[in-house]
């Protein structure tokens, strides 16, 4: 390794950064609905993933507590990465993806037990901010289309139209008009 | 006879706030903010030279607390209060309130507010000023059960407007077949929770107009002067989120046809301050009288970069009853302006709002860039108001120019915590329509009509599942970062690129 | 014949680096930056598209590491080279390589760079092209025995200045009575460390002029125009701190005529590329040919805010072998910049560099302002380079407004954990001789013999006693901050406020 | 005291707000050469600080780890404040000053004995920035008046002149031409 000078001004440059074991181990990663199937290894390079027989050349450096630097094959990005219950919320360009990495073993078992990555699917709708209650336009036991205005609520002075995300019936509705709701409150179960 | 104004009371939050705040400071003007509970740390009030609190976080009890606010004024000696956009800045009332409490109101006196600010008295002063008006209702809706047959006759598709109305809450377009009761009844709803006042009306709904205004000045001597047009035509939900500067469509000719109808209004309404007449444009460049705005707009900016006037001094001057500070002939537009709002809002989820800790705020910077923004790190998006963050303001000496630098701005803008709409202005840039200039107020349905801003380099998925892997990679092998500094501690950034050094890559973007 | 070029290598670093990374994102050529080992996470390193690693921090071992900046720029498949300014942007040898190994080189021909490089010989040059000079010896010191003589021959005082020079450095005034030789030494010294090259030579020293240069561009086509002048005479250590346009002192008839000059220099050297040619102004208004910086200046936002041209882009064109964008009648400058260059320096201190980490960083914003800087929150200032943080750049639509701008800016610009200059950028905005328009490169000796850069409120000190106070008191006490959430937590400021309102105040600022 | 909404994107105006006991205190402050005898104490519009009959009315809130900002008699100011040794950096409109805090009790005792307020005085000359030692000057034992350049440092590309703060005699120089030194290294002694 070349020696580096420790006097101010070029510490930054010794600090924060990661190490690894020389292990090779080969992940399932799911970017929002896209499947990708990559082996990571060391070189003395760096880091060399591998996905569908192209390899990619990849340096890391911890900018702070969430922010990465990425030099991919010499291509330079910065990326937010935050873990957000089971899966990563990843920051890039000015976009957030959900991010979902698996180990290659445990999601062959998944798949082979028929299991979707995220659980069986979620039938409760949720606040998707904060804000308060205005009217719910359905009542439990009504059946709905897809697209249907459910709730609305009101924030930052506009109405927002809570809308059926899949055609189903209405459950049981937790939430009263004028009621005020936090981010991800439960609003409804459809089903 | 002029009165100096030695310090002024800025009556807003956010962005706006921090506008006037810097004029305030460029005049040597002294500026007091005033902050509700929720905002006591935010840079509006550490920009500001004094700072009062003056209630809870809703903004009927804060920013909307007239006797407050005007409290505060005298308390603290402010002459003159600027309002801003939004809040209390058409409020006829509040304009009184100041008149009547010897403070200088910063917009037109209380009187031309209440004429304009009702929207069927502007309709009749823009008829007797020679205008040309949009068909529509001369009355406000007050039985319902007349309101099928007021729309029939008007004709379908029509726009509910809420008389009160601005910045497009409480606007709804109903067609033949969409339920005209329900759509009312919500435009009331938030009519009254956003102004206090729930009358609406009906406009004959234009298809697929252009939105185009006239930043107008006037002082107490005379003088009346507009700076030119504002294209607007890039909205939604009735809420413009593009604006530029000249207008694609805008001709000498035109531009001096609108120009006059403007100032001629200005003169009917006796108007005075700084101030904008909206009209539509349809595709035969005909063009219809919307509205005036009796207050500082938003997107005042775009006329700042091609004029080079600010507009905000220049209420100040004609606060203190001096005269604008040029005349008709000195307004010379130069190159291409153009504003994205950037919002705390989802544009991939109908455009909801994002509200939350912004946890990185980094503006771009460079040739041609102006920000007005009202954030910081670590900003919160509260609830309670607008979800504005900021402006980008963007001059190029061609359209083209402007638009690459947009382009370049938005994908230089890192904020994260909250959805923006960054990545919507970035499609936008990049769309058919806006490049060739050819949009209408129906632009996000054409261009857009699976709301699929999609904008980002193709890699961008690859790269984030890269730095996912690495992220759980890393953890999984109980890899400290903390723990630097041991011999094989390197995260192979400089081994890697030494060795690159030495052969050809066929990566790269 | 034109070249496109699709992929250029930015040989620099910190602000320039930025600059010309968001002119190759404007005009969609992909950018490749190249960084030091205390550099990896630099900001240029960020914004770029690609980032290579060329070597350790001292520059001769990277930024100035020629064979493998031309390495790099091979496997990145960059066609061009832009240096910036600084490192290589004046080395002939450099140019030359680029040349031989197929490499566009942003900038003149390899011996245009050696020619006008040679201050020397480019003396010769533009009195070939009928300019005036100052008077000065025409070869370099190198007989130590003789300098004594050779001054008093061009008579004292005279200036010390490195053939190779560039920025102040290895430059200095010698009086009468001065140790002459103890200056020299110290020269060749610092020439050596800043070029590699420690020659020096002698010019009368003109004891009050204004430094004033002409900004130009040619393209391959014989199209040479300029861009009018900029106005350098704010200096510290002989570098240039604070430029603007136009020169308080410029009128119609002297800028054409300096115009005129640049223009017939650069036909003379067969010039092709963006250059500056800079002349001293005496009293008189008489002007004297000093040198051509054969590069992009620190200083050339200032023209490109006056005249809305993007000299950088210019430079794009040019090495591809198109023309330039416009022609002289087309250049009309509007309005008024001011840029003062923000350094990690003390001014109290004699501007003595200041290294570490800046611990924030908060640009100002709002109209007329435009910010080119190389850092964010966090970064540090190397002590291997020029200690340059950012450059302010502010537009008004005239000098007045431009100054009020920038006392609102530097008011607003946070930059926490090193000493900067601006400080010394405000006392210069309130001194009468730059208020007037009346001051020379003598300005810093005349209006602040005492170097008393004081500028802020008088209230600051009382504040800063206010502020410790409370801090040590709170301490003392045994108040922890995180423990917040008790009935009693309270810092005073909602009580405070509410109190406020019922009782008038003696106190604000 | 007024109720506050918890409400998100309203939380952080119950976070870092510092409480403090009911008493009176007298402090001594010198921000630079500058001295102010001040009192504080609690009322219930928040803290009054008093100098020389004069108050003012203060209210404080910390912004983060090292920055607070203060409402004085409603002007605000942002303000950094970072200990350094015995005394305190403050930083405000870009300013950095230097302020020390005695009780006033311990200032008296302290002025009662004669102390400066810094102790002894300082005869070493230190290095004011990190850089590399180019020649000295002078010689130990030799005489030099206020000014006179010591030691030239080489930074950032220029020569700065360390020079001597007050006339005295070169007692021992700790550091050579060529050598590199950090920030506050001993470079020289005067006496």
């Amino acid at each position: 390794m070349e020696s580096v000078s420790s006097r101010p001004g070029c510490q930054a440059f010794e600090r924060g950064e990661m190490s690894m074991p020389h292990t090779r181990d080969r992940y399932i990663v799911t970017v929002d609905d896209r499947e990708f199937d990559v082996t990571i290894s060391r070189d003395v390079e760096g880091y060399v993933l591998e996905h569908k027989g192209e390899k990619r050349h990849v340096a890391v450096r911890r900018l702070s507590e969430k922010k990465f630097l990425l030099n991919i094959d010499a291509a330079s990005s910065e990326v937010d990465i935050a873990r957000d219950g089971n899966k990563l919320d990843v920051f890039l360009e000015g976009k957030h993806m959900d991010v979902r990495v698996e180990p290659y073993d445990l999601a062959e078992l998944r798949k082979r037990a028929g299991l979707a990555v995220d659980g069986p699917e979620e039938k409760v709708i949720r606040a998707p901010m904060p804000g308060l209650v205005l009217t719910s336009e359905v009542k439990p036991g009504e059946k709905v289309e897809k697209g249907k205005t459910l709730i609305i609520i009101e924030a930052m002075k506009m109405e927002n139209m809570i809308r059926a995300p899949f055609p189903g019936t209405v459950k049981e509705i937790f939430v009263d008009a004028g009621q005020a709701v936090e981010k991800n409150d439960k609003l409804m179960e459809l089903e | 006879m002029t009165t100096p104004i030695t310090k002024i009371l800025v009556a807003n939050r956010g962005e706006i706030a921090i506008r006037v705040i810097r004029a305030c400071r460029d005049a040597k003007i002294t500026s007091v903010a005033i902050y509700s509970g929720c905002d006591d740390t935010a840079y509006h009030v550490r920009l500001a030279d004094e700072a009062y609190w003056v209630g809870p976080a809703p903004s009927r009890d804060s920013y909307l607390n007239q006797r407050r606010i005007i409290e505060v004024a005298k308390i603290s000696g402010a002459q003159a209060i600027h309002p801003g956009y939004g809040f209390l800045a058409e409020n006829a009332a509040f304009a009184k309130l100041c008149e009547d409490s010897g403070i200088i109101f910063i917009g037109p006196k209380s009187e031309t507010i209440a004429l304009l600010g009702d929207k069927l008295e502007a309709r009749r002063t823009a008829i007797k000023a020679g205008l040309p008006v949009v068909p529509g209702t001369d009355f406000d809706i007050t039985d319902m059960s007349q309101v099928k047959q007021n729309a029939q006759e008007i004709g379908f598709p029509i726009l509910v407007k809420a008389a009160a109305g601005g910045g497009g809450k409480g606007m709804r377009v109903v067609r033949a077949d969409d339920p005209l009761e329900e759509s009312i009844a919500s435009a009331v709803r938030e009519a009254g929770s956003a102004f206090g006042d729930g009358r609406v009306y009906f406009e004959r709904y234009l298809e697929r107009p252009r939105h185009v205004e006239i930043q107008i000045l006037a002082d107490m001597h005379g003088n009346a002067i507009h700076l030119g047009e504002r294209e607007c035509s890039v909205q939604r939900r009735h809420q413009k989120v593009i604006e530029e500067s000249p207008s694609p469509i805008m001709t000498e000719e035109l531009r001096s046809r609108m120009g006059k109808a403007a100032v001629d209004i200005v003169k009917e309404s006796g108007y005075i301050g700084a101030g904008t007449v909206e009209f539509l444009v349809d595709q035969d460049r005909s063009f219809y009288f919307l509205e005036v705005n009796t207050r500082l707009q938003v997107e005042h900016p775009v006329t700042e970069m091609v004029t080079g006037i600010d507009i905000v001094r220049e209420q100040f001057r004609i606060a203190e009853g001096q005269e604008l500070s040029f005349r008709q002939e000195d307004v010379r537009p130069y190159g291409h302006a153009i504003e994205c709002r950037i919002y705390a809002e989802d544009p991939h989820q109908d455009f909801m709002p994002s509200t939350g800790t912004i946890t990185e705020y980094r503006e771009p910077a460079g040739p041609g860039i102006r920000i007005d923004s009202g954030v910081l790190s670590g900003s919160e998006i509260p609830i309670y108001y607008d979800p504005i963050i900021a402006k980008l303001v963007i001059w190029g000496r061609t359209r083209e120019e402007a638009m690459e630098r947009t382009l370049r701005a938005v994908m230089e803008y890192r904020i994260s915590g909250v959805h923006t709409t960054l990545d919507f202005a970035c499609a936008v840039m990049r769309s058919r329509g806006f490049i060739l200039g050819d949009y209408a107020t129906d632009f996000i349905d054409r261009e857009f009509p699976k709301r699929d801003f999609v904008c980002r380099d193709a890699t961008v998925e690859e790269r984030a599942a890269i730095a996912a892997i690495l992220y759980e990679h890393l953890s999984r092998h109980k890899v400290t970062t903390t723990m630097a500094r041991t011999p094989q501690d390197d995260s192979g950034w400089k081994a890697y690129h030494r060795a690159r050094g030495v052969r050809r890559l066929n990566g790269g973007r």
